[in-house]
């Protein structure tokens, strides 16, 4: 799949409440404001519990409008800008993008917005409220650098990793460390099919909560990440979380070349080495899964098929499924930036909510393709005490494929 | 001095401390961004004129009690109240034009009861219709508010608008589709007005019909806090056909033919005028192609059992051909209809006279018309909007004529008729928006001289519109009585006060 | 058999927070549910509805208008009916109050053979209201029950007294409060608490019940006069070794914290 | 103004001389076109199976299925 460009050159110049709104983010923020018919609004899965409208893509262009129209000042619209999941939801519904965006080669970009309202915000001495938590995340991260070689391989000790790096497998620090089942699992999956890959070891700090506090720190990341790639002759990226997927594909193309190198979600790249090499997962688990489309694979990329095709290649499994369309709505509530660390009430809400909707459809078990949407749905089960267990897409197939594997889900423990 | 001229109660910090003890601080905004936001609805609006309809506080009541707070304290202090729900009127009904304290009533979005036996449901007034519809979804029921704002409007301002659907030819529109509701009036007294004094009953001969009353009165009464609404079984199918015509004669009679058959399950019909194909084959055509030749398109949709809709859409086709239409294809039916609610929002659409792709908001202006007066109107509507183009180049844009059904459960008679008007709102100044009030209301007027009335769908109390509706179309008597309950209901005028001409309740 | 559960309406205790900035507990529009105890008593009599469909089951709440909604959760879990005592006060902490509110609708409605409940509320952990209840009905009371038969007007219930399991048989009526061990309480569907039909909830008023807010049976037992946020102390520990020292290692220090 | 355009990798397109004075166009390629092609045929089946269970094709004599 080519990549994904979706990018607006004026983004780049800051914006600050020392100088007037430029024109051209006038027009910007005026062509959601125009429409008025929010649909961006009730799709916005944190409006859906805050039901405050300024915490919408509508909100954030109309308040950055108003303050060119000489209401109010740049500088007191921040907190409204820490009320955004990063999901996409609003820009893909935004007829501006869904309806017209083709055509016109113009869209709705709103997470890059809110990405940019932080950051110059932050580079204009401004504060983040609870903005303490995601630095210390991203410090964390930072602090990983330095030791990334053995971080970024110790979840695959025990397993054969024979391959060279034209097939890479890209595991970000979090992967590495918090959601370690995901590769671990996914390794040994393809040592099943027989494929060859290597593991690459200097990802850098992927997180996207970095693209909200200092975008050049995350290019410098991502221009070694795309060096190292060309470099070591990676031709083939397979990547395990769902967020640097989305940036491999929305935002790397827009700095680097990313040519000759094909970037591929660790869900589709075993279906496709499954059906290349006529192969079905032995072991059959009998039961209906809900499951759970991540805002990265669903509405910031919209690719919601393979997760559930590689589901459809166990014997027995059934997705009692929420169409793609309808999971816009949805999101875990962790989003896909600093969202869960701003607004920990709200993100557990959410999550609740995602929850109980799965509990409705009558099953015991949520499949999920993303490790964040994994811990976020670990934590809100455990506080609320919801009877669905969340369970990675990779870890049913590795049941299936015969790996052994403790789960908690009572249909495929 | 009289009620209308007087001056209001301040937002004191006393008045918000007092709010927040009655809401909690997290339902009372203060931020600039939070009240500026809330200062337009969908309309094209006075943008250089933002900071004058600013209101002074926010607040997000979480239920009735929240509200009749709210509107007690309020009343004991004079203060103007703008009700908002989904804010996608067309009519500015949720602009505060006196400030004070905006009541958001998005958090009411409970759904208290769906009962299956009697076919209706018990919901507050902040739910969105499709959010509703999704969760009646897996009980094979749909309520059929299906607006243009079917994505984001909320059933608490469809009331207050007294709202017009799109397929209410054949499931009825807000007045038939509500069954009753809540309302809390300014004084604080919660009613609830429906079939007589009951909530589930549609029809009842008992007293004074009030529903109607409390329905379509822009907020300038009460705040519905929760209702009681009609639930319709699923449709099996839909169908929508795209019919072409060479020209206006013949797509109009088609129009008539097809709405006076007796069709059960015509939900809508509809003519796309020339300039509208016009319009719409500037970028539409992104997905959906139009032949050059289409000057005119007319449109019927059908809902309902397969086994009723089936032999009725032949029936169609055999009308629409006699009149020389022809059919354009089911990709035109599905792409267009599905995308009814979502194409006509591009601000992108606007040009100028040179071609270039210029911002341009979108506005209607609606007129419930009777048959005879759509061609007459239609003529009358371009030279008006065609003499302020040209004055006024580059500000505003034709995009053309819809006619559509708009009689409940029958498709004769009634019929809306809107011309769309884009307007360059960012390049606003007292003078362009003088323009723009002075065409609203030459259309109004031209809609009155018709015998007919100056809104259908999104209401009159707009400037330019109000003091035509309500001084030459309601001249009859009815707007005297308008203003005598007003003053009855709401002796302080704290409703929304601006709106309908209704100050003039309070001269005396 | 007539059973009348009662059932809590609490704020949900997942949900509250300390607010830094305004230095007080959030307890303004936090979700609100039954209390999980109360659950597991619902749980039990829907159980035993279920092996016999001639038991009627009856549910008692107090609280306002925002307890509606709970009341039809507990409802559309599989009770017939339900009962809101429209409370008058703010306080949900004294159980004496509640038991003798309870008592007083139980009194109103079709003699019960048995009232179940929890055997403590979510927000209050007094463990108090059942065994009030039990002497102001005048019948006989048992808990911690984690198993129920009902046979022929007797009632056979286990107990859980932390070392043993006693079994004990007495004559209906009799109050039983539930441990939360006896069962995994069953979620119904939003939809199916939106189904629960206005008819089948029906409220009572404390003048119904020959009671008022400031009756003296109903007066405060105490005033709350404040609250803080207890203070949870975390520890970080952080164990750099080999995998296989470092889980060794693990398990000998959460032995001598006493976890394991 | 029934307008001129263009036809490119199967997607119809605005001319760009439009887009020069008033507002301008974005940087975007083939995969971002195709994903909001595919966004939106997505949303627009959504919206037909909202509000009915099924689309009725047109009387077979009336249209003729292209190949």
């Amino acid at each position: 799949m080519p990549y994904q460009l979706s990018k607006k050159d004026f983004y780049a110049e800051p914006l600050s409440k020392a100088k007037p709104i430029d024109e051209e983010f006038v027009k910007e923020a005026y062509l959601v404001f125009a429409c008025r018919h929010k649909f961006c609004r009730d799709i916005c899965p944190n409006f859906d519990i805050t039901r405050n409208e300024a915490h919408s893509s509508y909100g954030f262009h109309t308040s950055i409008l108003a303050v060119s129209r000489g209401v109010g000042q740049l500088d007191e619209l921040i907190d409204n800008f820490t009320y955004c999941l990063e999901c996409g939801a609003c820009e893909l519904r935004c007829p501006n993008t869904c309806m017209g965006g083709d055509f016109y080669r113009r869209s709705t970009t709103t997470v890059d917005l809110v990405r940019k309202i932080r950051r110059d915000h932050m580079a204009d001495g401004g504060e983040i409220k609870n903005w303490s938590a995601v630095k210390e995340y991203l410090d964390e991260h930072r602090g990983f650098v330095a030791t990334q070689g053995d971080l970024v391989t110790k979840w695959a000790e025990g397993i054969k990793v024979a391959g060279d790096l034209k097939t890479a497998l890209f595991v970000d620090f979090f992967t590495a460390t918090q959601g370690t089942e995901v590769p671990r699992l996914a390794a040994q999956v393809l040592n099943k099919l027989g494929v060859k890959y290597g593991i690459y070891t200097t990802p850098g700090v992927t997180a996207p909560e970095l693209l909200s506090e200092n975008d050049d720190e995350w290019k410098k990341y991502a221009g070694e990440n795309v060096a190292n790639f060309k470099k070591l002759g990676v031709q083939t990226l397979v990547v395990m979380n769902p967020h640097d997927y989305a940036l491999l594909i929305r935002e790397y193309p827009k700095w680097f070349d990313m040519d000759g190198i094909e970037t591929v979600f660790i869900t589709d790249f075993i279906l496709k080495k499954m059906k290349e090499k006529g192969v079905t997962p032995p072991k059959a688990i009998e039961g209906k899964f809900a499951y759970h489309d991540p805002c990265t694979l669903n509405t910031l990329v919209v690719e919601a098929e393979s997760p559930r095709d590689l589901v459809g290649m166990v014997p027995g499994a059934e997705i009692v499924d929420v169409p793609p369309g309808n999971q816009w709505r949805y999101c875990c509530g962790n989003g896909n930036g600093p969202y869960r660390k701003l607004h920990e009430d709200i993100a557990y809400r959410i999550g609740q909510k995602r929850l109980r909707a799965a509990a409705d459809l009558g099953v015991d078990t949520i499949l999920v393709a993303c490790p964040h949407c994994k811990d976020q749905f670990t934590d809100v089960k455990q506080k609320a005490g919801l009877p669905v267990e969340p369970v990675h897409v990779i870890e049913l197939v590795a049941k299936a494929m015969g790996i052994e594997w403790e789960t908690t889900s009572p249909t495929i423990g | 001095m009289t009620a209308a001229t007087s001056t209001y109660g301040a937002v004191t910090d006393e008045v918000v401390a007092e709010l927040k003890r009655l809401l909690g601080d997290e339902n009372v905004l203060t931020d600039m961004h939070e009240r500026a936001m809330r200062a337009f609805s969908c309309a094209p609006a006075p943008l250089h004129r933002w900071k004058d309809q600013t209101p002074d506080v926010v607040v997000l009541p979480g239920s009735t009690e929240d509200v009749v707070g709210v509107l007690k304290l309020a009343n004991e202090r004079r203060i103007p109240v703008t009700p908002r729900a989904g804010a996608s009127g067309l009519a500015d009904g949720a602009m505060p034009l006196r400030k004070g304290i905006c009541v958001d009533i998005k958090r009411m979005n409970e759904i208290f009861e769906i009962d299956e036996d009697n076919m209706c449901a018990t919901v507050g007034t902040g739910i969105n219709m499709l959010k509703l519809n999704e969760v009646l979804e897996p009980l094979g029921k749909i309520y059929p508010d299906d607006l243009a704002g079917y994505a984001n409007a909320m059933l608490g301002g469809r009331i207050g608008c007294g709202g017009w659907t799109l397929i209410g030819g054949k499931f009825g529109h807000i007045p038939d589709t509500v069954i009753s509701m809540e309302c809390v009036l300014p004084d604080g007294q919660v009613i609830w007005v429906g079939g007589g004094g009951t909530k589930k009953i549609r029809k009842s001969s008992s007293g004074y019909r009030l529903k109607d009353l409390f329905m379509q009165h822009q907020g300038t009464l009460c705040i519905a806090t929760k209702a009681v609404i009609e639930l319709y079984p699923k449709s099996e199918v839909e169908f929508a056909g795209y019919f072409a015509f060479d020209n206006w004669d013949d797509a109009y009679a088609a129009l008539y033919d097809v709405t006076t058959r007796g069709f059960g399950n015509l939900s809508s019909a509809m003519i796309f005028d020339d300039k509208k194909i016009d319009f719409l084959r500037r970028d539409d055509e992104a997905f959906i192609p139009l032949p050059k030749e289409v000057k005119f398109v007319d449109l019927f949709t059908m809902y309902g059992l397969k086994c009723e809709v089936e032999p009725a859409v032949r029936e169609g086709f055999r009308i629409m051909k006699k009149h020389g239409g022809r059919y354009l294809g089911p990709e035109q039916g599905e792409g267009d209809w599905a995308s009814r609610h979502d194409r006509y929002h591009l601000s992108y659409h606007g040009r100028t006279p040179d071609g270039q792709a210029t911002l341009m908001s979108w506005h209607c202006e609606d007129t419930a018309a009777y048959h005879t007066a759509l061609p007459i109107l239609r003529e009358q509507y371009h030279e008006i909007v065609g003499r302020y183009m040209t004055e006024y180049p580059g500000v505003f844009d034709d995009w053309g004529i819809f006619i559509y059904t708009s009689n409940p459960f029958k498709g004769w008679g009634d019929y809306l008729i809107e011309i769309d008007v884009g307007i360059a709102e960012l390049q606003y100044n007292d003078e362009t928006w003088d323009a723009w009030i002075r065409m609203k209301r030459e259309i109004a007027e031209a809609a009155v001289a018709q015998e007919c009335s100056v809104s259908i769908c999104h209401g009159s109390c707009r400037e330019g519109d109000d003091d035509v509706a309500m001084h030459k179309e309601m001249k009859n008597g009815t707007f005297d009585i308008m203003k005598k309950i007003k003053r009855m209901i709401d002796p302080n005028n704290i409703m929304n006060p601006g709106k309908y001409c209704l100050d003039e309740a309070y001269d005396d | 058999m007539r059973i009348i559960v009662c059932a809590k309406h609490v704020v949900d205790s997942t949900e509250i927070r300390w607010d830094d900035e305004h230095d007080e507990v959030v307890l303004r529009n936090l979700p609100t549910k039954i209390s999980d105890y109360d659950r597991n008593a619902l749980e039990a009599a829907v159980v035993l509805k279920e092996s016999e469909p001639s038991v009627d089951l009856d549910v008692v709440m107090i609280g306002g208008e925002a307890a509606l909604k709970t009341l039809k959760e507990a409802v559309a879990m599989g009770a017939d009916r339900g009962h809101l005592v429209e409370g008058g006060w703010d306080d949900p902490f004294d159980p004496l109050r509640s038991a003798r509110v309870l008592a007083k609708a139980i009194d109103q409605l079709e003699e019960p053979d048995l009232v179940m409940c929890g055997l403590v509320s979510e927000d209050g952990y007094n463990g108090v209201t059942g065994a009030a209840l039990a002497q102001l009905l005048d019948v006989p009371y048992l808990a911690p029950v984690v198993g129920l038969k009902v046979d022929e007007g007797s009632l056979e219930a286990v107990l859980d007294v932390g070392s043993a399991l006693r079994t004990v048989k007495v004559a209906m009526p009799c109050v039983v409060a539930v441990d939360s061990a006896m069962n995994v309480p069953r979620l119904p569907t939003v939809l199916q608490v939106m189904k629960v039909k206005g008819d089948r909830v029906a409220k009572m008023s404390l003048d119904s019940l020959s009671l008022s807010a400031d009756a003296a049976e109903l007066a405060h037992a105490g005033e709350l006069v404040g609250s803080e946020s207890g203070a949870v102390e975390r520890r970080r520990v952080l164990i750099e070794e080999a995998p296989d020292e470092a889980a060794a290692r693990l398990v000998e220090y959460l032995r001598q914290e006493g976890v394991l | 103004m029934a307008e001129e355009i263009i036809y490119k990798y199967g997607h119809i397109e605005i001319l760009p001389t439009r887009m020069q004075e008033y507002i301008k166009q974005q940087e975007m390629n083939e995969a971002e076109r195709e994903r909001i092609v595919k966004a939106r045929n997505i949303h627009l089946d959504w919206y037909h199976r909202h509000f009915a269970y099924e689309v009725l094709k047109p009387p077979a004599e009336e249209w003729e299925p292209k190949a």
